[in-house]
């Protein structure tokens, strides 16, 4: 267990330094952050003088080395949009998001897991067919207008929840079930087909003729035994959510997050703190897999933690 | 009371002299006092000056203070203050995004108590107009590390607190010098999204909502609109291409039914642009100078004479960073369809459009490049360097008298004379139609029921200017 | 239907009428006749593949014919709509429904195409991984965490950057962007069969490492292939929407649904039509395409096509 | 007389398949009294399963039971509105353990939670006396280190021993009736002996009556008082062991004791039964024997009915009954000896062959422990002749037979194939040389791809070698091998999971002969089969080896079926292989008591130690099944 974890922090390391090469590579060959950055008015004198306090005049590999060696003491310089420490961003903006990530798939394994339970049980039956068409519509909603419907609805028509900012548990609702939703509807289906497949195994034909509760045949036995797919899927949400896909919830519901502060990096070719927010969000991917590894070794006993 | 604003942007820094941000400058416009004002209309008048400023030598403006006002530190406002703020904008440890405005800043000395020397590194003659812009700061407390985070001013509000990505807070300073406002609190909120800061408005959750779109003008409790500093128009490529053609470039403009562009895609809220990169606020605009008129068949005929019937023209634009910046384009590219050319519209992330705007040492530039010049100055000294000087970065063309008479005015004291330059060349720039003159937009603002304010041509949101019920 | 009731036949050789078609290749339209949903499927989305390619004939404008003085005019079954644009006019004044139209064929194709490209890539490199295992696998799984990490929008500005905006763009942004899970999945479906006595017989029987990946492991991903193809194509329409709003998406004059919606955003609380229209066009086709695939994954699993079967006609009978 | 527990009656279950209704069972009626225990046989697919499923309600879609009852003490147990006491009765005072032991527990829960599960939910126990009585019921069957074994879970345990645990939690809920599907299929003929004591010993002592599945009369024969002959869905005739295991009545129960192979038999061609079952689809009319039947006479058009015997000896339906048993004809076919061949340079020679496996490890620079799963084996194989493989589960028979197509790594040792060393040859002589060495695997249902027609699969190895590319050619060959192996024609088209096992594994023996293959290892290729299928099997192996020359790897654990197959045995434990000669030899004279272990443990419908003997209840001579 201990060499597994270690082996996999290992594969993890490489994974995040190719990350991060290939992005600083990138980030200097896709845009001109001096061109952005400064006004449009801005004097050659003015932007030469940028260039030289960004660094961006020496050479590629000498710029890559000094990178890299602040990014090993976890320095990662300032921003030049912000001009303050891009770690200091960072921590403040990585909360909201990890906030609003985790609840909103927490809600949608919570709500995907009964439903597609719902729909299992007899599958091609009416609430199947019910769930089913639901979520498919549900997959199918652009995520801003949703975002927008459900301000109009709890907000404005109802005036229940506010529709903008961060804040109380309240203002967390609004902006976690719009991101829940398409991950839901995508686990809905993982959910029932799995379901339905450990519903056919024959160890529950054998529970059954145990004569163990429907209930604990269905939720304790089938379901653990298709908890492996459905936190696979949970997890890749998870991860494909906290790699960017909050973007337009943070920016619907204008939660400071770090999506937001992302694209904003892009818009503003911050080259710094985007290749601190990729390297973060590469390290999170490490981190969650791994987690998910550790949990899905918890969950079946027959995955092995060899250190191979 | 107390009110909530909403802005587009979250200011980067609150240090009044280092971003180019409008966020920024909403913020901090409360906070700090500058030597020049504006009045709603835009006309030039005094702030913590005493008199108008005068120049006592080619290179050197003297301002006078008003005498007694203390910085809400208690740190006195004087000239040395004043002295300070300007080399503190210039110094290069700083480096300033707002340079630009200030470029030429050489320097200055404060002369007495309350007079202060600024000197320019070359005749300026628009020094006071630049002086609105710019903001004085404690020399005391600015050197603090955090005054960035917790600015420290001499205007009317004071900084309470900033909640990074969510709000900033203000109070009324008890211990300002003039009359206590009527709003006590104020909280910026940061929402990008249209369509959110509406429906914070509609909730009742704030007060004032900036950059409406028009569309919802209808839909909120109040709306205020003001013709704004935002000139969306089309650099044509006056050196090669069909554009390279005079008449093409009339055509260009005759074929744009700028009347319809307003009261439709606008709502009625832009003016037509009369023929010249100016709103009849700027300093050397053309009362002789109007818009090309709407002539489809004129137009036709003029492609007709320059043989670029079914011409093919590229139109360069990007989207989302003005307000509809590509619908105009698209539009544009719709009524120059409409002539009979053949339009080629390529919309670009911003970075890449911008590769494309600013123009290279070999001159190949599209034919047609969508901006929207933005001019806080009111002068036309920067939007003609910019975009008529064959050395403007974003210069289409290679005319060398444009060249001259653009450098001359620009140091031109005799304000009479630099009026008579600008007309020509607003008259020369008209006449070889060297852009397609688009419209003059407004600036809207959605406000609640209780609150009760005039927007300025500046959009300026002076808080004290404000009240509620 | 019916079993024969009497044979009078007894010996070895009696014929059966079958219930259903017996042949297993064959009968899978009578299994579509029989299937409801999975019919209405297949006619949405051959009527939609029929108005993509009739589009210019079927539409009553042309999409990028503007009229702004004629801007955002309701459908015409609301206050002010009228019979001229039957599904109103957008923000520059251009027909709605010749627009939605002209936008199916290439919200389809990009859809289709990019489910296309990065499955297929997905899935080769999925199968190799699962199939060669050890170092290979190690070294795959790697580079798929790589790519899962690496910000989506950055890669678009870079492929921007190389080969300037297009349709082609959209495809291959999307694609590069969306190819991990589909090698994920064939890497964790192979992992499982590779252990099953028909890889090892294949193994044994001498087929070269290919053959056994598409002829034996292939089709066994095929249902799970299937679902998640349909589910990707959902989240591509509307991803391209997002790209297309960037402006790293199609040109005009041309457009999409994705486009439009993006376009309409802005109008939403006045004009709900610019964002629904197309954003109903893109439900229903996710819709139609999610009906064939669950009819389809059903129908090419022999044990659930029994069930099914036994389903509507234990129903029925 | 006591009341019977369990009354089936008219039993008729079917299933709606796109071919067709499948009547499985079509009228089944038996009782079962207290302590009694019935041996319900029958070839593959006759519905003895089904059977089962039904009396536990298990019967799902595709299938419905469409008439009959079943009572338990009285009370239907299928009525729509009796389910609460189904689900009360079924798994408390019926338990059942399942055909398949491998994937009949959940992979997730440690045995011992999934034996508590039983215990807590039926005999109301606390967590922890349920978890002491779960170590019990695992030291009861057998599992030596109950306590450690407990926790483990299923991937941990071998087949045999999910049986046994599969065993003990049917017997946790200390039920009054044990349904129990071919119990012992998976298990060592030694591991099998000592459960078939345990279960007389708990039906002895507290009156357990027994259910019995199978289709080996050699159980039935130690284990039971009564035995019922299934075919086609029916029971075709019932009554006392002795009677039936000896003086049947109905030709198919005759046929099948005769396609049984035993010990003492020597090497010769099994007694089968010809043709094919009936097709469940088509109603029955005649006597669904009719067909297949040595006895038809004219009157068998017409079903007969399964009515009492006069002697009170249990029931048939037959309408011309076997009067006097023919004797298996002993030394029948084939017997023509091998002798020829071993003069000659051996087809295959293994040398000191060991197949090591890491496993596990300690802490993360620990040492890696090593499993001898094959250790310094050494045997040869002449051509035309077939080397059986014994040895019980885990032994390392497997490994050895894919150390020697080179499908696992080989540790060390040589393998010479035809003068050819193989342990080093490279990937494209290694797939060449495939021709020549084939597989039958043991498993027909998960080695046959589900996704692809029979066709497809017999045909693969000609395309892939390039041997045959012209579709037409194909079918064609195909065809014949189809033929060869004995499936119909229209097979072709079909998929896999359209065959019964036998056929199955029919398609799998088609595969591996299309290449015309000089050797063949055949690992457990029959184990999965029933008698008669079997004996088929047997039998067809051993024709295509007189005609095509083959020569055979023939692994199994099965004792009597190498008996019959083998020229020469070798008998592998713990990895080694610890004797090996003549087949006569090996089972009259064996020299290892190992062997002669293995060989005592062999139920045989023959053998004088019958358990039933002196565990049978006082009353039950009386006491046959009569409806
Ligand atoms: N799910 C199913 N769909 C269609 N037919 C089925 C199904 N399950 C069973 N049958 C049919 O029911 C018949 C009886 O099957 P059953 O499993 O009871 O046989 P069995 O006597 O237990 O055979 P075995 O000895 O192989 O276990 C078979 O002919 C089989 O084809
Ligand atoms: N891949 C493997 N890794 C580790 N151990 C293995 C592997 N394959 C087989 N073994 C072990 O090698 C030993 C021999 O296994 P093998 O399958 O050859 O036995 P067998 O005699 O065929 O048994 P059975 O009759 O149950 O099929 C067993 O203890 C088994 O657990
Ligand atoms: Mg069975
Ligand atoms: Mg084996």
């Amino acid at each position: 267990m201990g060499g597994f974890v270690v082996n996999r922090l290992w594969q993890g390391a490489i994974v995040v330094l190719s990350v991060v090469v290939v992005v600083f590579i990138l980030t200097r060959l896709i845009g001109d952050p001096v061109r952005v950055m400064l006004p449009l008015e801005a004097t050659v004198e003015q932007r030469a003088a940028f260039e030289a306090q960004l660094g961006l005049d020496r050479p590629i590999l000498e710029q890559f080395v000094t990178y890299v060696r602040d990014v090993a003491v976890l320095d990662f310089g300032e921003s030049l949009w912000q001009r303050r420490p891009v770690l200091e961003i960072i921590v403040e903006r990585a909360p909201a998001t990890i906030l609003l990530t985790f609840s909103a798939i927490g809600l949608a394994v919570l709500l995907a897991v009964p439903l597609g339970i719902v729909a299992a049980l007899r599958p091609e039956g009416l609430v199947d067919r019910v769930v089913v068409i639901i979520s498919l519509l549900g997959l199918s909603i652009p995520q801003f207008w949703l975002g927008l419907l459900l301000i109009v609805l709890f907000s404005l028509t109802l005036g229940w929840l506010p529709t903008s900012g961060s804040g109380g548990l309240d203002h967390l609702i609004l902006p976690a079930l719009t991101l829940a939703l398409p991950a839901l509807t995508r686990l809905v289906m993982v959910v029932r087909s799995t379901m339905i497949d450990e519903l056919n195994a024959q160890y529950v034909k054998v529970l059954r003729a145990k004569g163990i509760r429907p209930w604990r045949v269905v939720g304790v036995h089938a379901l653990r035994n298709s908890a492996v797919p459905i936190l696979t899927i949970a997890g890749w949400e998870l991860i494909r959510t906290l790699s960017g896909y909050t973007v337009v919830v943070e920016t619907v519901f204008a939660w400071p997050g770090l999506g937001l502060t992302a694209i904003q990096a892009i818009e503003r070719q911050d080259l710094i703190l985007l290749q601190a927010i990729v390297f973060v969000t590469a390290i999170s991917v490490v981190v969650l897999n791994l987690l998910l590894d550790v949990l899905f070794k918890a969950i079946d006993p027959r995955i092995e933690m060899n250190a191979k | 009371d107390d009110i909530t604003i909403v802005i587009g942007s979250e200011p980067t820094t609150l240090d009044p002299h280092a971003a180019d941000d409008g966020g920024e400058k909403a913020v901090n416009d409360n906070i700090f006092d500058t030597l020049m004002v504006r009045d709603t209309e835009g006309n030039l008048g005094l702030g913590i000056a005493s008199e108008w400023p005068t120049q006592i030598d080619p290179t050197t403006w003297e301002f006078k203070i008003e005498p007694g006002i203390t910085f809400q530190n208690g740190e006195p406002l004087n000239a040395a203050a004043v002295a300070f703020s300007i080399e503190r904008m210039i110094d290069p440890e700083l480096n300033s995004e707002q340079l630009s405005y200030f470029s030429t800043f050489a320097g200055a000395e404060a002369v007495d108590e309350l007079t202060v020397h600024v000197r320019t590194s070359g005749p300026d003659p628009i020094l006071p107009a630049r002086m609105y812009y710019f903001m004085i700061v404690p020399p005391e407390a600015s050197q603090a590390t955090d005054f960035a985070e917790a600015p420290i001013g001499s205007g009317p509000y004071r900084f309470v607190s900033w909640d990074r990505g969510n709000q900033i807070v203000l109070e009324a300073d008890p211990n300002y010098r003039g009359e206590a406002p009527d709003v006590s609190q104020v909280t910026y909120r940061f929402i990008e999204e249209p369509g959110t800061r509406l429906s914070t408005l509609l909730a009742g959750e704030v007060d004032l909502v900036t950059n409406l779109l028009p569309e919802f003008m209808g839909q909120v409790p109040q709306a205020a609109s003001m013709r704004s500093l935002e000139h969306p128009m089309v650099l044509l490529n006056a050196d090669g291409g069909i554009t390279a053609d005079a008449r093409v470039r009339r055509a260009l403009n005759l074929a744009i039914d700028k009347e319809a562009l307003a009261s439709a895609l606008f709502e009625g809220q832009a003016q037509v642009e009369q023929g010249q990169l100016l709103g009849p606020t700027y300093f050397g605009y053309n009362e002789d100078v109007t818009a090309f008129p709407y002539d489809p068949d004129r137009a036709r005929e003029l492609l007709a004479e320059a043989g670029a019937e079914g011409g093919q023209i590229t139109l360069v634009s990007t989207s989302g960073r003005w307000l509809k910046d590509r619908e105009l384009t698209e539009v544009v590219g719709g009524y120059w369809s409409a002539v009979g050319l053949d339009v080629d519209v390529q919309i670009y992330e911003f970075d890449e459009y911008l590769q494309r705007l600013f123009r290279s040492e070999d001159g190949q530039r599209s034919d047609a490049i969508f901006i929207v010049s933005g001019n806080e100055l009111l002068d036309a000294d920067r939007s003609f360097s910019a975009y008529l000087a064959p050395s403007g970065f974003g210069a289409s063309n290679s005319i060398p008298q444009m060249e001259e008479w653009i450098t001359a005015a620009r140091t031109e004291i005799d304000l009479d004379a630099r009026q008579a330059i600008y007309e020509e060349v607003v008259e020369y720039a008209h006449e070889e139609a060297l852009l397609t003159f688009l419209l003059n937009i407004n600036n809207i603002w959605g406000m609640s029921e209780r609150l009760s304010w005039d927007p300025r041509v500046d959009g300026k949101m002076f808080i004290s200017t404000m009240t509620v019920e | 239907m019916s079993v024969a009731e009497s044979d009078p036949q007894i010996g070895g050789e009696a014929t059966i009428v079958p219930v259903a078609d017996a042949r297993p290749g064959g009968g899978y339209w009578s299994d579509l006749v029989g299937d409801t949903p999975g019919l209405i499927g297949f006619i949405c989305l051959g009527s939609l593949f029929f108005i993509a390619v009739f589009a210019p004939l079927l539409a009553p404008y042309d999409p990028a014919a503007q009229n702004i003085i004629a801007r955002l005019k309701p459908p015409v079954w609301m206050d002010g709509g009228s019979w001229a644009h039957i599904l109103g006019t957008d923000h520059l004044g251009r027909d709605v429904l010749s627009r939605l139209l002209h936008g199916s064929r290439i919200s389809l194709f990009v859809g289709f195409a990019t489910v296309l490209l990065a499955g297929t890539f997905g899935v080769l490199i999925g199968l190799i991984a699962g199939y060669a295992g050890g170092r290979t696998d190690q070294w795959i799984t790697g580079f798929i965490d790589t790519n899962v990490a690496f910000p989506g929008l950055l890669l678009a500005l870079l492929i921007l950057a190389v080969i300037g905006p297009s349709m082609t763009t959209v495809i291959v942004v999307l694609a590069l962007n969306g190819w991990m899970v589909y090698a994920r999945m064939a890497r964790s479906v192979v992992l499982s069969l590779r252990q099953t006595a028909f890889v090892e017989a294949a193994e044994l029987l001498g087929c070269h490492t290919g053959r056994i990946l598409i002829r034996h492991l292939l089709p066994n991903l095929a249902a799970p292939l299937l679902t998640l193809g349909t589910l990707e194509f959902a989240r591509i329409v509307l991803a391209e929407a997002a790209l297309s709003f960037l402006g790293l998406g199609v040109q005009p004059p041309a457009t999409s649904w994705g486009l439009d919606v993006a376009q309409g955003k802005d109008y939403m609380f006045r004009a709900w039509w610019l964002v629904t229209i197309p954003g109903l066009a893109i439900a229903f086709t996710v819709l139609a395409i999610n009906l064939i695939a669950s009819w389809l994954r059903v129908t090419t699993d022999p044990v659930e096509r029994e069930k099914r079967f036994a389903r509507r006609f234990g129903a029925a009978g | 007389m006591s009341e019977p527990l369990l009354t089936v009656e008219g039993l008729h279950v079917e299933f709606l398949t796109r071919r067709g209704r499948v009547h499985a069972v079509r009228g089944v009626s038996f009782d079962l009294r207290p302590g009694q225990a019935l041996g319900l046989v029958g070839e593959s697919g006759c519905g003895k399963s089904v059977t089962s499923q039904a009396i536990m309600g298990l019967v799902q879609l595709p299938g419905r039971i469409i008439g009959g009852d079943v009572r338990w003490k009285g009370k239907s147990l299928i009525d729509p509105d009796s389910a609460d006491y189904r689900r009360e009765v079924c798994g408390r005072d019926i338990a059942m353990v399942f055909q398949d032991p491998m994937t009949s527990l959940d992979p997730l829960f440690s045995v011992g939670d999934q034996i508590v599960e039983v215990l807590m939910r039926h005999r109301g126990m606390t967590r922890v006396a349920a978890h002491k009585r779960a170590v019990e019921l695992l030291d009861m069957v057998h599992i030596r280190e109950p306590q450690k074994r407990v926790a483990q879970f299923p991937h941990e345990f071998s087949g045999g021993m999910r049986q046994r645990v599969l065993i003990a939690m049917a017997l946790a809920s200390e039920p009054e009736l044990l349904v129990a599907d071919e119990p012992t299929t998976a298990l060592d003929v030694t591991v099998q002996a000592s459960l078939l004591d345990l279960l007389a010993e708990l039906q002895r002592n507290l009156s357990l009556a027994v259910l019995m599945i199978t289709h080996d009369l050699g159980v039935v024969a130690k284990l039971c008082h009564d035995v019922a002959v299934m075919y086609a869905g029916e029971i075709i005739e019932d009554g006392p062991a002795e009677r039936m295991l000896h003086h049947p009545s109905h030709p198919y129960t005759a046929g099948l004791l005769s396609a049984t192979p035993t010990l003492a038999k020597t090497r010769h061609r099994l007694e089968t039964i010809d043709g094919q079952p009936p097709d469940l689809r088509l109603p029955r009319t005649q006597c669904s024997f009719r067909p297949r039947c040595v006895n038809a006479i004219d009157a068998c058009a017409i079903a007969p009915d399964l009515t009492p015997l006069s002697t009170n000896q249990g029931r048939l339906a037959c309408h011309n009954p076997v009067k006097q048993r023919t004797p298996a004809s002993v030394a029948s076919t084939n017997d023509e000896s091998k002798q020829n061949g071993y003069t000659a340079e051996p087809l295959l020679s293994v040398r000191n062959l060991s197949v090591h496996y890491p496993i596990g490890r300690q802490g993360f620079f620990g040492r890696r422990d090593i499993l001898k799963a094959v250790d310094n084996v050494s045997f040869d194989i002449w051509p035309g002749e077939t080397l059986g493989l014994v040895g019980e589960s885990g032994s390392g028979k497997t490994t050895t037979g894919r150390a020697v197509l080179r499908a696992v790594p080989v540790t060390s040792g040589s393998i010479t194939f035809d003068r050819q060393e193989i342990t080093t040859l490279a990937r494209e002589p290694l797939r060449r040389l495939r021709r020549d060495m084939q597989i039958i695997f043991q498993d027909p249902y998960s080695s046959l791809n589900p996704r692809m027609t029979v066709q497809d699969i017999v045909a693969e190895p000609l395309l892939v070698h390039g041997i045959e590319t012209d579709p037409s050619r194909l079918r064609d060959r195909v065809a014949h091998l189809l033929e060869l192996v004995g499936l119909p024609a229209d097979a072709a088209i079909r998929h896999p999971h359209a065959f019964s096992g036998g056929q199955r594994q029919r398609v799998g023996i088609a595969r591996a002969l299309t290449l015309e293959p000089r050797f063949i290892i055949a690992d457990e290729p029959v184990s999965a089969l029933d008698v008669s299928i079997r004996a088929q099997v047997v039998n067809l192996m051993q024709d295509l080896q007189a005609r095509l020359g083959l020569t055979y790897l023939f692994v199994a654990h099965d004792l009597a079926v190498v008996r019959h197959i083998a020229d020469r045995v070798a008998i592998m434990k713990g990895g080694k292989i610890i004797e090996i000669g003549p087949a006569d030899e090996v089972y009259t004279n064996p020299a290892q008591p190992y062997t002669r272990a293995l060989l005592d443990a062999v139920p045989e419908i023959d053998d004088k130690h019958r358990l039933r003997s002196w565990s049978k209840p006082a009353q039950a001579a009386a006491d046959t099944p009569v409806s």
